[in-house]
């Protein structure tokens, strides 16, 4: 495979040395240990989903057995020990990303935080709520801004609060490779803007925003910012006060966690003014037929029975990650995505999307196979029992930019090897000469 | 799938239509044409029909589009296949082939019906793709429906 | 326990019939057989959550297991598996209240059901959208009537739907007995009652609503019907079409399905109208920065990750229940609630809320012990290991109507004994003893 | 918990408290009042402060209100127990008596600070119940800190 020789060396990122703790965190997934196709799974779609280790499952698995009980709502034992271990588990979620546990809601899934907060605005301008609620008033005159390269989740909730509200939506462009246009950032974020949201990490090209610089700079105009953190949180440490945003958002299935579980981070003074989003039980102080009292957060963005278990496991999900460390997941990853990027640029027909290799990037690589759609290269890698992410990735703006309608996507997680990463450049290799006859 | 699978998902006669495309772009003269997305991907195509005068039958198909291999291989395959048809005869055979990517691999294609395009059989145990080798037969079938009376299209 | 014998007979309800096929299904029921305050485990707050069968949880297990993957995202093998099992689970629970999959939308509760239809008429009503949703723009001069027995996950999203659009909220009254005033009915649905929104079962009182009778006349005006089925859906055969209802909402976490996830059903034609809620992906089919075209239903209204391992456990659940047949789980419930009523009625003291023994009531029964709060009844039976809900249980307003601020609820499902049910009334017949020191 | 221990919570001096009300009911002629609500059950209570205008101290707490056993007796203890103390010194022993509450059992209370208010130290095993013990001291704490200055009410 010599068009395929990683060029990050093995001396620079000691392989070996990580090797023997993989796998032993590979033990701990079941589900990396099925057969596809006749090949052993090679999963390398963690920036979807990310697989569950025991650890999560059984967490998950022994509340569901034994305390099934409502939260916040019942006297018996059952249902108190039910609430505690329900409120520890957002206390450890919140110590994970560096908040207090009142600044954590849970919601289902990043996207519905993200709604949360965008049906928070409308609803402060929207009917006859009055109080409490001017930081989140918007109408024609006010802007919203978001970035060219934002998964649907980061743009459509704010297309409709737009479309609510009568705000405009304006967006930081980016250039055909992919890269914010920064130097256009003065002139997008400006005196009406209101709202600034935009992704940590990309999801398609593996880039990191300057968070900073953008905070500053929706400060400097009063505008509160929104950060997609789906794919950060995850895969680095990730403290929101040292960041200093007003919301965050992630997905509990992203980081070993379940499906059906989300989470909000909002800045306590802004969650306090904050209008519920959803309305119902145990969200409440007093309710007449006429109205209702709601409760300080996060309770007031809680409503009906929650996600409890989900809770519990995704608790588990975060203690499993601390216990192996942030810092390291994050470096063995950063060499996982330069491992693939350098590999994908040495391999005949294939464009890399985003950074360069050497230059920082997450533990993914997109690319674009010459001539071959991406659901045959998919099709091609699954064959060879290699999961992968082929198509929009959730962002048809984004490709539409990079002049795509599709792209393939290999991401990576704590459980994925260098041998792993170079099984998928060497079938990348083989893509071209399989459907297009040319040579590797 | 193993590796023979992959090979009888896509047949040599795929590979080669899909680089080769018959009937690829469309004519300035055509009858009727019908455009349809894949909401699976959001590729496309856009199939053209030219009746023949003399006989009413179908003269030809010419198509445009954007997509897998499999689907520009079955809008390749599709043109080859539409040759002096009856309009009657050429919507029976779209219902066969629809029958046969619904079976998951259990009907055999008719190959007096479908021609070459009975390569395209491997399709239908990847339930995920069977849209992508439908998308030109449903246009097709869509632009013979306008050529009886001008309707809605059926949903892929 | 002289005062507490039921005045339903075992001849008239052959309980011994029952109790092997009972004592089979508790053996499922992990969390059944566990010690409380050093007494076995007896739940009787199934209608606050259920207990889960271990075919559930393994369901959920094996899926989160091995079959981590991204519904309707994914090209590779995991995936399109994942998306049959999620799409067939659908099917599953469609069938078991005759609805088609396509009337099916999974939410995370019951609540988020019923928010997601009333912010769909709101977002019919707010901003610039104008196409195909004229059934669902609310503003002044309507109305949408609720029922004052309702749960506030029934109630306050109206209420807060009336303040977004200007709509008016009336209510059908109950009288002191909780029964509704279904004589005011034609006085309080009419010609601008745009939204009928009640309850198939009252989750304090058992009773059940004549449904019939109040989709005809919603009907007759035009209006569209929303039914809370929280209550019955779980615990007896429903079928959405044969009622006539518009909209249909349930809990996965009361039938015996994990917490995290609800259904709505929603009457084809009136689904495909209705504006989507939550934005994000996997719910479009088309996105320029500027807009954003949606799927059909139900993808529509699923935006971001779903709750995949979720949706695959409630259809496990479903499996389950049909399998014992709900006729069945109907009859049994049915008749552990007149056992319930009627031990009840016979303690001293005590004031059994809802229908009279002997009349209609679902398996669960609400009760005010004289001169004892709600809370000291419930830590009583606590201390015997009887899990009980008290308080207001979502439902203030019809608290206050019966003149109270709390209640003791115990409530059944197809796990409970009869023994169980003469459990709790012997014990409460002992409450007011202990903290009145009144005799028996 | 098992009977011993129910015993423990409802001691026999917390039912007779809860029976036989100390302090219950309002009078015209209080110095300070504070309404206090407990979220999880909707319960409240109103306590009022009567400031002997001789030694400025607290020469009476009068209260009414709307609760479970627990958070009546608890206001009924605490009405026997503030008479004639020091504005400070009420607030100091409210300050034992939280701690001890939030200490799940871990904190023995001090008999001298909270005379048969102790009686209270079963519930601080049960944490879904110490808002009901600690609803009557908060809004007495809460009308000590309006003697001083009006403020805003600290959370239950
Ligand atoms: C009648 C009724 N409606 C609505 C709900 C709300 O259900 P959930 O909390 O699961 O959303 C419940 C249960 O709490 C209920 O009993
Ligand atoms: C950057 C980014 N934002 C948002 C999302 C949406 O997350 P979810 O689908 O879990 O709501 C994803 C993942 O799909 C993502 O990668
Ligand atoms: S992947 Fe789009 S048509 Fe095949
Ligand atoms: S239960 Fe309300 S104060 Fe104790």
């Amino acid at each position: 495979m010599t068009s395929v020789t990683p060029t990050v060396q093995p001396e620079v990122h000691p392989v070996g040395a990580h090797r023997a703790e993989v796998d032993r965190i590979r033990d701990d997934f079941p589900g990396l240990h099925q057969q596809v196709a006749g090949h052993p799974l090679v999963y390398l779609d963690s920036a979807a989903t990310a697989l569950k280790p025991r650890q999560v499952l059984d967490a998950e698995r022994r509340f569901a057995e034994l305390r099934t009980a409502a939260v916040h709502r019942g006297a018996h034992t059952l249902a108190a020990t039910a609430t505690e271990e329900f409120e520890g588990a957002r206390a450890t979620v919140a110590a994970f990303i560096g908040a207090a546990p009142d600044e954590v809601v849970w919601t289902s899934n990043a996207t519905e935080a993200i709604n949360l907060v965008a049906y928070g605005f409308s609803n402060a301008s929207t009917g006859d709520r009055l109080d409490g609620t001017d930081a989140f008033r918007l109408g024609p005159g006010d802007e919203i801004v978001v970035t060219e390269l934002e998964h649907h989740a980061n743009l459509i909730p704010w297309q409709e609060l737009a479309r609510r509200t009568g705000a405009a939506l304006r967006h930081l462009p980016v250039t055909e490779d992919g890269e914010l246009r920064m130097d256009l950032a003065p002139d997008v974020i400006g005196s009406r803007t209101r709202i600034l949201a935009f992704s940590h990490i990309s999801n398609v090209l593996g880039s990191v925003a300057p968070v900073a610089e953008l905070v500053r700079q929706a400060r400097a105009v009063g505008a509160v910012t929104v950060l997609d953190a789906c794919q950060s949180v995850p895969h680095r440490p990730v403290d929101v006060h040292a960041l200093g945003v007003d919301f965050a958002v992630f997905s509990g299935h992203k980081m070993l966690g379940p499906t059906g579980i989300g989470v909000l981070y909002g800045r306590r003074e802004l969650l306090r003014e904050l209008p519920p989003f959803l309305t119902g039980g145990s969200m409440i102080s007093t309710v007449t037929m006429e109205r209702a009292e709601y409760l300080p957060p996060p309770h007031r963005f809680e409503a009906g029975t929650q996600k409890v278990s989900q809770a519990i496991a995704l608790a588990a999900a975060v203690d499993y990650l601390r216990e192996v460390g942030m810092d390291r997941i994050g470096q063995w990853q950063g060499m996982l995505g330069q491992r693939l990027a350098a590999g994908l640029v040495g391999i005949r027909g294939v464009r890399l999307l985003g950074p360069a290799p050497g230059t920082e990037r997450a533990g993914l690589a997109s690319f674009e196979v010459d001539g071959v759609h991406a659901h045959d290269v998919g099709q091609f890698l699954d064959d060879r029992g290699i999961a992968v992410r082929v198509g929009h990735h959730c962002a048809q703006p984004l490709h539409r930019r990079l002049g795509l309608t599709a792209s393939t996507r290999a991401s990576t997680y704590l459980y994925t090897t260098a041998e792993e990463v170079d099984l998928v450049l060497e079938s990348v290799a083989d893509v071209r000469p399989f459907f297009l006859g040319t040579p590797r | 799938m193993t590796a023979a699978e992959l090979g009888a998902l896509y047949q040599q006669l795929i590979l080669d239509h899909a680089r080769e495309r018959h009937g690829e772009g469309l004519q300035p003269t055509g009858s009727v044409q019908s455009r349809q997305v894949n909401p699976l991907c959001g590729d496309e195509v856009t199939v053209q029909l030219t009746v023949d005068p003399a006989t009413g039958n179908i003269a030809s198909l010419h198509w445009e589009g954007r997509g897998c291999a499999i689907s520009t291989a079955s809008a390749s395959l599709l043109a080859d296949l539409v040759h002096e048809l009856p309009a009657d005869e050429l919507t029976t055979r779209i219902g066969h082939f629809r029958d046969v990517m619904r079976s998951r691999g259990t009907l055999e294609p008719d190959e007096d019906l479908l021609a070459d395009a009975v390569a395209l059989q491997g399709v239908a145990r990847y339930v995920a793709r069977v849209k992508c080798a439908m998308l030109p037969w449903v246009a097709c079938e869509d632009a013979l429906r306008m050529l009886a009376a001008p309707s809605a299209p059926e949903p892929v």
